[in-house]
């Protein structure tokens, strides 16, 4: 009786951590978060998981994968979870955010501006930009080449939930912020401020934005 | 010295008259105004002593303090009906103070996500188990240079790529490549280049496409890593005069 | 008998697209990925997949946050799941969740009106919750200077497990001639809302950008 309570909560405690696990989950990785429990019972209360998952008949079970166990939906489900995940946020890379800032400030502005405060090509980014129609092509500059001038779009307000562009924060108020030394994540705002610097960064691609679809 | 050396960090002079106010256990609706206020200039006493810098919100704090002091010192003031008890000046912000505090504290106590309690996180696995309709994949910028540069050695093989005076300009073979589109509705990536004839109208042609997609114009798609890649028209009008399926 | 597998397997799909997204799913959203269900279907198989969990008694339930669905784990695995994921959990300090209750009950508010409230400056924590996306830009105030108006984000529900701003705990009136500290003034949602629109700022109630900081 005791026995068995036990091995539930310890069987409770795994599939918590695989549901909270973006990846797959082995005994050992396991084992090092319940130091106290030994190898064979985790093993043991995953593949009692198992079979319980497909007792259950849930849309999930538990897989053993290359890398070890995992939580997956059911493939009769892939159907539903793909047209989900289609109208799903789309991300923006970091580099895209802070390329899109630049136009978003800066704007009416040139490509090559854009990579000189950047200090790389753009061009990848920029297309992105126009496909998500966050970014458009405002016109031609009278210059040799006539080079492209960007610009944001309606979306783009639309999607950082702006009125118009004079309710972005300039610069001046971002910087009047001060910095609060408890707990700073670095990100874009600073990135910003120090526009050209910071280049050699590269830790960065991890920031991402989620762009949420209007909900109306 | 009665003070216990023990300096506590205050947020603000709000939080250090709470801080005293508790430390008292007087009522908030009758603070006795001297002690407290002698109580908080001693405090600011202290930070001085500890080279502590004092932020003007501190010294605001005193004054307003003092003031209302020397107010309660004139006799029969605060017992003037008419009059409001000069201690609501400070009673009013320590009392919406107080509020937040306290919803602060209920906020820490509810099950804050990553702390207490987790979601799923994303998760990229399902993609090997849809088969079928796989959606096109979109190519980089990188990967269109690169069947660029292989159009090019297979159709001239061991052209040097050099550039000529401009026959061709951009303009014209992007009107060119609209022009196809809009006849074909989609067409494949080396077809675009079935008619030119030297390096230079090649990179022409080519810079025309790279605008076109740049402006939103053009989609390039390539259905599997080894297909043909692809174009397909993405401007407003649709392709015009009535093809009626 | 029919009827009753019809229902069952519409619980499991929307289990499944539950268990596939990182984000809540809001009824809307999850019809769209099951156009031939009605609305009012799909709110009942949540209702029951709720009841479902609490019944099984399993590691996770499904909670209603930021006007969505979503599966969480039940508290007591926090300490597993932490040591799983090698990360500290979301800490604010005290002085950054004072500044957020303000802002939370007092939005739409103005910098200068959370000062006055807290008697400190908030340059740096107001920072600090804007790059952990729990509070946000909202527009501008029509005053000298066209100081920003600050609100909170749908994050902000997410994370504080908040079905919507009108279930935010009721704010404690402290009655100024009385001991009677339970008396309680509700802030409906509606009430906020109309703030919002007194201020002109018909930007709409979403949030539309979330900056996740990704753990590594």
């Amino acid at each position: 009786m005791d026995h068995n309570s036990m091995s539930k909560s310890l069987k409770l405690i795994i599939e918590a951590l695989l549901f909270a696990s973006d990846r797959p989950l082995n005994v050992r990785e396991i084992h090092a978060c319940l130091p106290d429990e030994t190898g064979s019972k985790i093993t043991q209360a995953l593949n009692e998981l198992q079979t319980e998952y497909d007792g259950l008949k849930r849309s999930f079970v538990l897989r053993e994968v290359a890398q070890g166990f995992q939580l997956r939906t059911r493939s009769e489900y892939a159907p539903y979870v793909l047209r989900m995940l289609k109208t799903s946020p789309t991300r923006l890379s970091r580099a895209a955010l802070e390329t899109l800032a630049i136009i978003a400030y800066k704007q009416p502005i040139l490509r090559q501006e854009i990579e000189r405060l950047r200090g790389v090509d753009v061009g990848g980014i920029l297309r992105t930009l126009l496909e998500k129609d966050l970014v458009r092509i405002m016109g031609r500059k009278n210059l040799p080449g006539r080079p492209l001038i960007y610009g944001t779009t309606k979306k783009f307000l639309a999607v950082f939930d702006l009125k118009d562009l004079g309710s972005l924060p300039k610069l001046k108020e971002i910087r009047e912020f001060g910095s609060d030394e408890e707990e700073t994540v670095p990100i874009s705002e600073h990135d910003l401020r120090n526009d050209t610097s910071k280049e050699e960064n590269a830790t960065g691609e991890k920031t991402q934005t989620t762009l949420l679809p209007k909900t109306d | 010295m009665d003070y216990e050396v023990k300096l506590e960090i205050f947020e603000g002079p709000l939080d250090l008259l709470l801080h005293l106010i508790n430390k008292n256990e007087v009522d908030i609706f009758d603070i006795p105004i001297a002690t407290i206020t002698d109580q908080y200039l001693g405090y600011l006493e202290l930070m001085k002593t500890f080279n502590i810098n004092v932020a003007g919100d501190f010294l605001v704090m005193a004054s307003t303090l003092i003031h209302i002091k020397s107010k309660m010192l004139l006799p029969g003031s605060h017992e003037d009906d008419e009059e409001e008890d000069p201690r609501t000046e400070i009673m009013r912000p320590l009392l919406e103070y107080m509020q937040f505090k306290e919803m602060a504290e209920a906020f820490s106590e509810r099950e804050i996500l990553d702390r207490d309690v987790f979601a799923r996180t994303v998760i990229p696995y399902f993609q090997d188990g849809v088969t079928g309709e796989e959606p096109e994949l979109d190519v980089n910028l990188f990967q269109l240079i690169d069947a660029f540069k292989r159009i090019v050695d297979q159709r001239l093989p061991g052209a040097k790529l050099t550039v000529q005076p401009e026959q061709w300009s951009v303009k014209d073979k992007t009107e060119l490549i609209i022009a196809r589109l809009k006849e074909k509705g989609a067409i494949f990536f080396r077809e675009i280049f079935s008619e030119d004839r030297t390096v230079s109208e090649f990179i022409v042609t080519f810079l025309a496409l790279l605008e076109l997609v740049h402006m939103g114009l053009v989609k390039v798609l390539q259905p599997t890593s080894e297909g043909d890649i692809r174009l397909i028209p993405s401007f407003d009008e649709k392709g015009g005069n009535g093809n009626g399926s």
